[in-house]
This record gives structure tokens, C-alpha cells and sequence, in this order.
């Protein structure tokens, strides 16, 4: 024991321990600090996407509805946060089997099996703002004609059992994820379980009146405000860059530039294909159409958004935007009436979105020598989503529709939900005049 | 001439059209009024954060169609059919007499232009 | 002095000084970057808030008064933020003694003494749009009838004075600071002062022309635009996720996780509540009490964000929803005309939000055993506060009346604000159509 | 050899490899991961710009034209960023000469040239949302006349070629570059080249229908909704955020804070002063014109925002909101019709912005001792810029002109581009009644 | 039957029914107009980003409803006395002869039905 | 006294202004109105999310003027300058008898009123 020896202990030890430690702990809160803010603020760029689908939803429906949507996207919103609180995170995330989580209710239990470098609050609310994204695409089809008690109804199921459950098998560990299905940002989980929960709604409920004729033919009701529906897209767009780079649920994680750029190149191509398209089939540019293409090509990108190229992401966006369109007619046709085209944007679109990832994924897609395994397992996901969500939200609306009851009366949807449900006017001021509707005496 | 004015309720433009366009009329014109009437806003109280308060004037579309004297009857019988929905509140109509009418296009007078 | 010794004292100097000296450094950059990176993106959240008063207050009133609404938000900021360059920073954060500070206008001093982790212009544009806020609250209780010229003198003193004072007792380290006053993100600092300073407003301007009859009763007059209104709420519940995560001043302080989840169930609470209270009194469920809702349960949560759990969130939120509701119509029912609610919203809900901090904190808190201390604190600054603001609001506003004038002509008001104030119309094509106002030519 | 001296070394070898290595890696991640976390909110803060111009264009003109408004704005974005992708980028900051950048088309070669802390595809969508800013701006001064194909091709070449050269010579090491010409965030290269290319293309496209008459007298043709147009400017202001700080590149650097600062206190000085001057010269403080001038002070803070004092910040604000409001006058009395004052806010401000730097930069202006070296070079810059912009905007606005057709014809524009472009109606149900454009039968 | 047509402000909108409604009128309909007589808009110079223009048309009310000839002259009395501020401006009164009315809800024609 | 009642097109309403105030006639109300005449939404196939429509009513202005029955002709002839452009969808000009005019400030009545 000499005391070189004390001193090479010395500085080893120093080494080993001392510093180390201090700066592995300082890093660690360090970065843990850069992802939580990251998290955080893209979880309320997702939050903010809820005022984009207000107003896109109303925009595309009429003037005599407006309040109505608006108080359905809160609801969606508010009563979804407090329902995903309550069970929703737990069913998704919680210790459980291949099909659904069982514990959590309430934040109560430890998250700490899901591995997360952010406080598990970030992961929630994070999650929180996906659940309700979901819940608020179904609105949209169901607009201008749902009795408002019982789509709060189902709203607490969507956000409570359908989608957790969606959730669980993907991102939650069970058995899609195991499967190695790719959904990165939730096409699927999302989009296609809002987009099908549409479906199933748009067809328990039946049209709004007035939509089709009897010898079928169909008739436009065009939405009573197009720059609002455009102000909506915007947000959703912006919020987007929440929705999908913030999925890495990682600052640190320096890909979430380029699912930055990917996200922006097919939403650009949704929109630019979607207008072509219109104007070759319409002869005219659509306004609305475009929209929805540029909210396609979102929908689209967000399988794959961290495993393309910026090259596949317009690709993704193109074929997103073309579809769309078709997709919105053969809805139509088929006389399903979804008054602002959510179920062709997010149900249709979801599912191709999700299924390209098998042609364009960098790492297993078919264009880039991948072979057709991750392509079948895409599939497999998509149809699993799809009959899950079309069955129980098929059952759920029928059950609603059997007790609460699900669609306003013939009276009321002519009258215009806003005042039959909620008493109200949205532009008391225009439809037709100022002080319309001042009392004069309570007696007289 | 006569001006045929109904007061209808909205939702019944649709079927008015229609027979205005079966019964071949030269054309019509809409206008968005507000109307009041023995429905007297009866039985419909709002209430806006927290004040109840009565809808007085109902939302009605005023149609107006000039026609010649022997059409009046047949435009008539055709609105009460378009627009009775037997309840109160379904408006009414006003015929009065037009004494000249003039196509601007042309500037020609008479029943032909109507 | 041997070689070891040498090498023992190398080792160790090396240590004390070198590495840690750098590396203490980068840390200190690292983490003030990402305080600073976290500050800043907060104070666009809040700032972005004025888009959302702006909104509501317009989408609540009438359409011929839309375009003064936002002129009023508009220098509520703009000329806010100057007069809070000049005056009320240096008033709210400089150097002073127990009620003001009065150092430091214009930036000029340094502010060392508030030992800030982040740059001082970032802690100055922070609290710069909560200045805005505070003055911006009160425009929609003064809405449809008051003299511009008189509104912009009373906003260069909210935002100069009246508020930079309360904000130095609360959060310069004044005198409530000492007593334990908690009041984190500033239900008290900042809404209650503008809702105390609403309700001078609203006392000394008076109601609306037609607003109560002879007989006492009340009329309803409508907002112009619910969905507007609708936009507005969302845009601040979305800036309200600044306002209170941002508050910590660091993104190192990783609860700023727990603050977000505790203001989204708050502000869900809130919107649910009132919904349903409106749809029990009323029968109906209401959009607009729904929407201001969602308001108080954000304002009520401000104060405690930070201090209670997500059940305790809750609870607040549900509180603030249904006192609200009672707010507003009590605040009607003794002639106290407010268009938008403000005073209900952000007085009212302001100060219940921060006596429940005294009942929810888990620290000091009433329901988690910390006896009465801190409620009794909690009563103490809200009481203070709105002495304070009453008076001196009431105070200016009387002055102002007497000099420049504070209520519109009944013509102007009858007219319109904005065709009387601004010589402009908002929406020229529509009311009632194109054209309406053009020139034919100047001599004719 | 003795131990002492291993021991020595061995202390010396772990400093200057070991920890000093993987410290110095975890460093870099960690700083990188900063700049990027903080590039990228701010690339989505401009981003969302785009709905801030369309709400801005839309407000202030007709109703009839809010649709096509919408459209060029969405296609600006989406067009533009894929033509940004493919050509763009690579002119403006790909391996050139002094003129323009010729490597890296479909962001495929290397961009290590730039030396960016940043990852390649964070810096990319940073910059194409700037692009897709510069050619939005040109949309409000061509509103309600422009031929919506003619609008898309000049669309792709200002994105593709007008404004990356012009980018190139500035911010890509290009000739204005190594003259010393600051334009910190884009007075010139930016705002001035939209505003520039808006003046040609009014020229070009001549004045609407109605706006100046026979004896050269103007008539006004109001916006069909402030309230709209001034959530624009809200968004424009919040967008501004992101644009300015986020020009640094980096979250790391902590002058982002004062450089809010700067940007916040210029717009609020721009409004204010734009406020007073209309109030003096109309007689009553004008809503149009006090957005205009908030937006005149955050475009002229732009080159400067990160090289003044607040103080410099205040003064720049003021003349850019006096100058606008004598700007838009003079543009509209020499009979060049724009109806959002485009030209005024971006071309006129933006020039006069990057001017002041000259005179207000604490490190060479002329106010701090720096003499007129720097404001030459400033001018120099302005002249350049002016001169490219115009000269090739006029051109390829004339080709269009002479092949694709620019102008709407008459018959169009009276009966509002909605219509006639895209056979689509932005507000069915209020001009003027429900239900108006209903299908009754094919055949009928 | 006649039709008073009359042209008012719509601030006088409120009192307007509340008269109405006191002389127990079957009914009455308002159409958002904007006018133009001897207000001419003079004096009402207004500004729009630096061009001064002048507001010619004022918007008005126009309230209509069809009465029974024996009640013409009280209508007319009750309205000037609801609508009348003595300053230009203050529009209107216009009465024309109506020839039928009819009621939609049930057909009937006549005096009765207004 | 004569009510004058056209449908004219929107685009029109500058120039009717102007030329109402040449004649120098005591006033006029303009409505917004959506007609329906003999273009019948010819041509006018508009496309709404993939879904082909006619956009059967047009929108136009109605204006009213009351003016002696001695002006009726030269009103008819201005206006037919003011808005005749020869295309399908002018509109058409309605003439019809007042019996009773009142301005509301004074009171007084008769063709001096108007
Ligand atoms: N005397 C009248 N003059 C003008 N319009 C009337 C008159 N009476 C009724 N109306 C119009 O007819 C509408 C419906 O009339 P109302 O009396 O409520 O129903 P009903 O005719 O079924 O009794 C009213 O809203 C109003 O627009
Ligand atoms: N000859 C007319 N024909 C139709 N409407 C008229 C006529 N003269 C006036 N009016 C209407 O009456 C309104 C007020 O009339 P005006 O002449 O300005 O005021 P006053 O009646 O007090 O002199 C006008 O805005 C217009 O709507
Ligand atoms: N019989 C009618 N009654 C009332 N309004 C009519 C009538 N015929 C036409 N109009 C009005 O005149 C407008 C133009 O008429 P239209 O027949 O389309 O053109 P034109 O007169 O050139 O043949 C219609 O849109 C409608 O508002």
C-alpha cells in the first residue's frame, strides 16, 4: 500500500463515483428536462388541434348548428379529459394483458413498467389531448342531427373504452405491438378509430334531412362559413407538429426534425393532389376539397411520419389527396351523409396511411427491398382496428340510439340544433337583424 | 297583375320552388324577414346566461310573385299545398294589385314579362 | 512535499477547478437555455391569449361593436406593454419596500436581486403579457358603451399601476410574499384584479341602453357570434398552458408536468359543471355558460396549480363551474351589466380559486391537515386585493368620467361603437349588403 | 518512469480523453437537442403565420372573395413548400457562388457547408416556412382580381427562384453577405421581397373594379370582417415569436429573450403610433389602420431585432407605424390598388426597417457612434433587393399576363372569384338566406 | 285591408312591437332595408384607410303589416308616437290597399285572418 | 303616389344610386332579396364536395322608391339606363298605387312627404 497506490485509488475512485455521478444525475435531469418541455409543449399544440376541429366542423355545416358543434368539441374535450383520467390512461396504459391495461385508474398507480424518460403527468396529458382528438373526429359526421345527451354518451365510451383499448394493443404493449405493427403517431390509433366510430355513427344515425332524394340523387348542403373552415385547417395543420414530432416523446431524439418535415411535405402534397383532382373531375379548384386533402395527407404521413423519406412523405401526401376525394363521393354515394368528410379524411385515409408504411418505410417497406412481412402486419392492424371500433361503436350507438336516443327530431333538426338543444343562436345579429330576440315582458 | 306575398316558414322553400316551378312562373323573389304573429313567441322562452327571455319574432321567408289576374287562384291553391303544415306560425298571404310591369332587359310592359 | 503529494494535490485541483469549473459552467448555460427556451414559449402562450379576450369579448356583444372590442385588446397590449416597460415593471419587480418597488424603469437597473435563472428580458416579456391580460379582462365588462379615449387612460393605469402594485406584494416580495400568501400563477394577482377592476368599470359606467326595464327585469341581449366566442375559449384554455406551467419560470422544475395536467382537468371540470348546472336551471344545456365554464375553471386553478393534486384540480374546477354559474346571474341580478361575464369569470372565480388553495394545497391545506393558517393568509390577500383594486379602480374611473368622459352618448351606443368611435363598420357585407358604403363622389 | 509519474499521466490521460469525451458528446446532444427543440417551435410559430395572412387578406376584403383568398394562401403554403423542397432550398443555401446555390436539390447532397448545431431538416423547415411567408404576402395585394392558375405559377416561381436567390445573397454567404448587410430576420429578405413582388404584381394586374374613378378619385371598398382580420394580426404578432427569436438559430443563445423583447415593444409602438397619427389626420383612431401598424412595427423590428435596445425597438415601432399609415395613402393616391396594404406594411416597412439598423444597431449605427458605413452597406441591400424583386416579379407577372392570363375578367370579379373560380360560396347561409343554392332535380 | 309599410330606425325596433302588441295587431313582418332620403348622409363623412367616404345609405327597418281598413288611422297614430324623434332621418309611412289575405293554416280569407 | 319596385342586379346599385340622386327623389330602400326568373339557374352548374348543383336563386336587390305620379316615367326610364345590360337576369321593374304617404318626423302626409 504505497501511496502512488492511495493516489491512483484516489483518482479512480474520484473518477468512478464522485463526478460521474454528479453529472450523470445533472444529464439525466437535463434531459429528462428538454423532453418534458418538448412533450409538453407539442401535447398543447395537440390540445390546440380541438379549436381546429370546431372549426372546421361548423364551418362545413350550417349556420343553425354552429353552437351545437362547438359544445360537442368542448364535451369532447372536457368531459374526454376527465373520462381518460378516470379509466382511459389506465385500459392503455396500465399493467395488463395483450388486450387491455388494468391499472392506473385515476393516475393512482405507478407507470414505471412503460420505461418513460418524462414525468408520467407529461405522458398523460400528452396521451389526454390524443384521446379527445379521437372522440371530436366522430362530431363531424354525426353534425346537424344528433340529439346532444346522447352523443355526450358516447362520447365517454370512445374515450374511455374504445379508443384506450386501440391504444393498448399498439402503444400500450399488447398485441399489435408485439406483432411489430407501426403506427407511429396513430393513423391507425387515432385517425382510422375516430375516422370508423364516424362510420359507424353516420350510419346508425341515418342522413341529415333533406340530404338525398328519393330516387336517390344527392343533394349538396354546402357549410355555412368557408374561412372559418379554413382557420381550422390551419390549426390543425399547426397542431400537427405537436401530434406528430412530439410522438418521439423525446426532445432529445434528433428525428423529430425530419417527422417535422415529412409531416409538412404530405400535408402540402394532400393539398396541391386534392385541388388537381377537384379541378379535373369539377372543372373547378374545390375550396373544401382541398382542405380535406391537405388534412389527408396529415392523416396519412402519421403511421409513418419517423420511417419515410421526405420522398415517400410526398408520395404518402399525393396518394392521401387523391383518395380522399374519391372517398368523399363514394361515402356520399353510398348514402352515408358526413356532413365535413371525416370519415373519408380520417377513417379512409388513416387506414391507407397506416398500410403505406409497408411500401415506404426506410426500414421494411417493400419499395426499400423490405419484403411484404411489415405490409401484412400493417394490414392485420388495420383491419383489427376497424373491426373493433366498427363493432363496438356499431353496438354502442345502437344502444344510445334505444334508450337516450341518438337523433334530434325531424322538428328540431329543421329548426336548427343550436335553438332546440341549447336555446341559443350563433349570429343572432344576421339571421335576419339586430335585437330579434329581446324580451319585452315576462307577463306579456 | 297581382303580387302574390306569402309569409312561409323556411323550412318549406324547397317544395315552394318546386311548384312555383311546376305551375311554370315567370320568377320570384325571397326575402329574409322576421315576423310576428299569433304564434306571439307562445310557449318559447330562451334563456341567455341566465335571463329568460321570450323569441317574439320568428325567422319567415317573405315570397313575392308577380302573376297575371287569371293565375292568382291556381298560385294559391299551389302555396297553401307547398307550405300547411297545420300548426301555428305557418304565415300567411297578401295579394294586392300591380299596376305595370316592366322587363328591364328589353323594356317591354305588360303581363308578357312576367 | 513528495511526488505523490504533488500528484494527490494535481488530482484534486484538477478536479476542484478544471472540469467542474467548465463543466459547472455549460450546465449553468444548458439550464438556463432551457429555463430561458421554456420562459419564452410560455409568454407567446399567454401572449397569444389576447387573441383569445379578444374574441370572446367580441363574439359575446354585438356585431356593430366588434371592431372597437379589438381596438381596446389591441392597446391593452400594445400600449400596455410600453407603459410596463416604462413604469410597471420597475413598480411591480424593482427594488422597494413592502407595497412598491421603484427601481429599474424603462429595463434601465438590474434586477439581480430577484435571483432569476433566466435573462431578464425573458423574465420582462413574461410578465409583461400577464400585465396585458390583467388590463384586457376588463374591457369586456366595459363593452358596447364606453368612450375609447376614456378606456385607453384607465388601461395605461391598470397596467402601470394598479396591477404592477399587487403583483410587487404578491410576487416582488412584498408584504403578502412575507405572510405565506400563495397565489401561483395568479388567480388573485391577475384575475381578480381584473375582474375587481371590471366591476368598478361596469359599476361606474352603468348598464347597457336596454339591458334592465323600468320594472327591475332583464333582458337578454345576445353575443353576435358563438362561434367566434367558441375560437376564443380555446385559444385561451390553449395560452393558459403558458400562463400556469409557465409560472415556474424553469423548465428545469419538472412539475411543470403536474401543473399542465392540474389546469386541463380544472378548466374540464369547470366547462362539464357549468354545463350541467346551466342544463338543470335552465333546462337547456347552455353554450356560453358552458364556455365561461371552462374559463373558471382555469381562473380558479391559477392559484394552486402548483400546490394541489389532479383530484384536488378537480374539485376546484367543479367549484368554479357552478359558483360561476350563480356568479353571473347574481352579478345581473343587482344591475351590474357585464356583456362577457369577466367579473363572474375572473373576479369571482379568481378570488374562490385562491381560498381553495387554503383547503386543497397538499401543503397547508385545510383537507391534507394543515389547519387553518394557510386559509387565513389565502382570505388576507384576497380581501387585500380587492380593497386595493376596487378602490383605486373606482377611483380612476370616477376621475376619468369627470375629465375625458367614460360612457359613450346614448346616440354613439344606439349607433354603434364602431361606426361612431372608428368610423368603420366590421362586417359591411352583410349588414345588410355589399356596397352599403361606398363614395359616390366627394362633391356630389 | 517512476509511479508517481504513471499515476500523473493517468490522471492527465482520464481528463483529456475519457470524461472530457463523453462529456463533451453528451454536451453536444444536449445543446443540439436545445437548438433543435427551440428551431422547430419556432419554424411551427411561423408556420402558423399562414393562417394569420389568410385571416388578415380575407378580413379586409370582400365576402365574395374569401374562398379564393383562402385557396392562394393554402397553395402559397403547400405548392410552395414542395417547390422549396425540390428548388428552393438548394438555390439559396446550397454550394454556389456570390449569386445563388446550385447543390442540394430534394435536399439531397450535404448541407455540412452551412456548419448548422442543427439537424439539416429542422434548419429546412425553418427556411420553407420563411418562403412560404414571402409568398403569401404577395396574395393580399393581388386579392379580388387575379386568375387563381396565373396566381399559382407566379407562386411556384417566387418560392423557386425570386426569393431563395435573394435569400442566397444574404443568409447563404452570397455577395450582400460578405458586405456586412444585416437583416437579422428578414425586413428585406423576407418582408421586402413579398412587398416588392405585391407592387408588381398590382401594377401589373391594375386596380379592382370600382376602386378609382373617372376623375381619379378613390373610393373606399371595406373589409368584409375586422374582427376576422384582426385575429390575423393576433396570429401574425404570436407567429412573430417564432419568426424573430427563432432566427437565431438557437435556444442556446440567450439573447432570443431580449430579442422578444425588441419584437414585442416595436409592434406595440407601430400600433400605438399608427393609432394616433389616424386618429389625427381622420379625426378617429381607425381599426384597419392600427392592425396594419402593429404589423408595420414587428415587419421593420425584423432586421434589427437582435442588434437594438429596447429603446432603438420603441423608436423603429413608431416611425414604421407613422410611415404606414402615409405608405398606404400614397400607394393608394398613386392609383396602385391593394386592398390589405401589403405593399405598405411589408415592401415600405420592410425596407425602412433594414435602413434603421443602420442608424439604431448598437454595434455600428449611426446613433452609437458607428458612423455611415454600415448604413450604406444597408442601403446598398434595400436598393439590390428592391431592384431584383421588381425587376424579375414584373417580369414573370407579364409572361403570365401574356400566357396564362393574370387578370380575372370583369364579368369574375364582379360576381366575386368564389363563384366563378371555384364554384363555391363562403357564406351560404348569410348572403343572405338558408338554403339558398339547393339542388331540386338534374333534370328540371 | 291595408298594408302600412312604414321605414324606421332599428332602435325604434323594441318599442315598435311593444305597441304593436298593445293594439293587439294579428301580426306584422321586418325586413332588414337600407335607405336613403333626406338624411342623404350628410355630415357622415367616414374614413377607411385614408379614403374619405360618404355612408349614403342608412340602415333601416322596414316593418310592415296588414291591417283592416277601420284600424289604418290608430296604426298610424301608434307608430309615429313609437318611432318619431323629431330629427331627419326618422323615415317613413307608406298604406297601400290590400285586395285578399289568407291564411295558410287553415285557408280562411279575409278580414279575420289579420 | 306610386310605389316604383325593382329586382335589379347587385352590381347595378352604384350607378341606380347615383341616378336616383340626379332626379333628386326624396328617397329609396334597398332589400337584399335571392330571385328567381327566367335564367332558372341556366348554365349555373355549381359542385360542392364531388356533389353537382343549380344554384336556382340568383341574388339581387330589390329597391323601392315612392315617388309622385308624375315622376314614374322618367324614374322607369333611369333606371332602365342605371341597370340595363341586355343579358338574361336584369330583372324586372313593378309599379303599384300608395295610397298614403307619412314622414315620421312631422307627421304631415301627401306627395310633399316623399
Ligand atoms: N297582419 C299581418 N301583417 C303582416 N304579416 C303578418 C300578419 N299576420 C301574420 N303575419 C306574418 O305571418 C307569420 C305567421 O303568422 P301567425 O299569425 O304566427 O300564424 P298563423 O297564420 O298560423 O296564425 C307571422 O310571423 C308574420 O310574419
Ligand atoms: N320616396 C321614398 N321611397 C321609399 N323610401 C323612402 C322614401 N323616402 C324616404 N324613404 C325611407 O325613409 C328613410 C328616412 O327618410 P329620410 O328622408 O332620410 O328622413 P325624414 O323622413 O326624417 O326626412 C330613408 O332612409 C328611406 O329608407
Ligand atoms: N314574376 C315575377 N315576380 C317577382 N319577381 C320576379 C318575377 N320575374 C322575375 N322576377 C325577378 O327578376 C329577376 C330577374 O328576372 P329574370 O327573369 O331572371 O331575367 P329577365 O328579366 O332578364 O328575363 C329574378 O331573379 C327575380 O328576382
Amino acid at each position: 500500500m504505497t501511496k502512488w497506490y492511495w493516489c491512483f485509488m484516489l483518482t479512480v475512485t474520484l473518477f468512478t463515483f464522485f463526478p460521474k455521478q454528479a453529472l450523470a444525475q445533472d444529464l439525466v435531469e437535463i434531459t429528462t428536462a428538454i423532453n418534458t418541455v418538448w412533450v409538453l409543449l407539442a401535447a398543447f399544440l395537440v390540445f390546440f388541434m380541438q379549436a381546429g376541429f370546431a372549426m372546421v366542423e361548423a364551418g362545413f355545416t350550417r349556420a343553425k348548428n354552429a353552437g351545437n358543434i362547438v359544445m360537442k368539441n368542448i364535451m369532447d374535450l372536457a368531459a374526454g379529459s376527465i373520462v381518460y383520467w378516470a379509466f382511459g390512461f389506465a385500459i392503455m396504459f396500465g399493467v395488463g394483458n395483450g388486450f387491455f391495461g388494468s391499472s392506473g385508474f385515476f393516475l393512482s398507480d405507478s407507470f414505471a413498467h412503460l420505461g418513460l424518460d418524462i414525468p408520467t403527468p407529461a405522458f398523460w396529458i400528452f396521451q389526454a389531448v390524443f384521446a379527445a382528438t379521437a372522440a371530436t373526429i366522430v362530431s363531424g359526421a354525426m353534425a346537424e342531427r344528433t340529439n346532444f345527451a346522447g352523443y355526450l354518451c358516447y362520447s365517454v365510451f370512445i374515450t374511455g373504452i374504445i379508443y384506450p383499448v386501440v391504444g393498448h394493443w399498439t402503444w400500450g404493449g399488447g398485441w399489435l405491438d408485439q406483432l411489430g405493427f407501426v403506427d407511429f403517431a396513430g393513423s391507425s390509433v387515432v385517425h382510422s378509430v375516430g375516422g370508423w366510430a364516424a362510420l359507424a355513427g353516420a350510419i346508425v344515425l341515418g342522413p341529415r334531412i333533406g340530404k338525398y332524394n328519393e330516387d336517390g340523387s344527392i343533394n349538396a348542403i354546402p357549410g355555412h362559413n368557408l374561412l372559418m373552415a379554413a382557420l381550422g385547417v390551419f390549426i390543425l395543420w399547426f397542431g400537427w407538429f405537436g401530434f406528430n414530432p412530439g410522438s418521439t416523446l423525446s426532445g432529445m431524439d434528433s428525428s423529430i426534425a425530419m417527422i417535422a418535415v415529412t409531416t409538412n411535405l404530405s400535408a402540402a402534397a394532400g393539398a396541391v393532389l386534392a385541388m388537381i383532382v377537384s379541378w379535373l373531375k369539377y372543372r373547378k379548384p374545390d375550396v373544401s376539397m382541398t382542405l380535406n386533402g391537405a388534412l389527408a395527407g396529415l392523416v396519412g404521413i402519421t403511421a409513418g411520419a419517423a420511417d419515410v423519406t421526405p420522398v415517400g412523405a410526398v408520395m404518402i401526401g399525393l396518394l392521401s389527396g387523391c383518395v380522399v376525394v374519391y372517398a368523399v363521393e363514394m361515402i356520399d354515394k353510398i348514402h352515408v351523409d358526413d356532413p365535413v368528410g371525416a370519415i373519408a379524411v380520417h377513417g379512409v385515409c388513416g387506414a391507407l396511411g397506416t398500410l403505406l408504411v409497408g411500401l415506404f418505410a426506410t426500414d421494411g417497406g417493400v419499395f426499400y427491398g423490405g419484403g411484404l412481412a411489415l405490409l401484412r402486419v400493417q394490414a392485420i392492424g388495420v383491419v383489427a382496428v376497424a373491426a373493433w371500433t366498427l363493432t363496438t361503436a356499431f353496438l354502442i350507438f345502437k344502444i344510445i340510439d334505444a334508450t337516450v336516443g341518438l337523433r334530434a327530431s325531424s322538428e328540431e333538426e329543421v329548426e336548427g340544433l343550436d335553438i332546440t338543444e341549447h336555446g341559443s343562436t350563433s349570429y343572432p345579429d344576421f339571421v335576419p337583424l339586430y335585437g330579434k330576440s329581446f324580451k319585452i315582458k315576462k307577463t306579456s | 297583375m297581382k303580387k302574390i306575398e306569402c309569409m312561409v316558414r323556411p323550412a318549406c322553400l324547397e317544395q315552394l320552388v318546386i311548384t312555383m316551378e311546376k305551375l311554370d312562373l315567370g320568377g320570384m323573389n325571397i326575402t329574409q324577414v322576421v315576423g310576428y304573429g299569433s304564434q306571439k313567441g307562445a310557449g318559447d322562452t330562451s334563456i341567455y346566461r341566465g335571463v329568460e327571455y321570450t323569441v317574439k319574432l320568428k325567422e319567415k321567408l317573405k315570397v313575392e310573385t308577380v302573376v297575371p289576374d287569371s293565375m292568382v287562384e291556381t298560385v294559391i291553391e299551389q302555396i297553401l299545398k307547398a307550405t300547411r303544415t297545420d300548426s301555428v306560425g305557418d304565415g300567411k298571404i297578401f295579394i294586392y294589385n300591380i299596376e305595370e310591369a316592366i322587363r328591364i332587359r328589353t323594356g317591354e310592359r305588360g303581363d308578357a314579362v312576367i
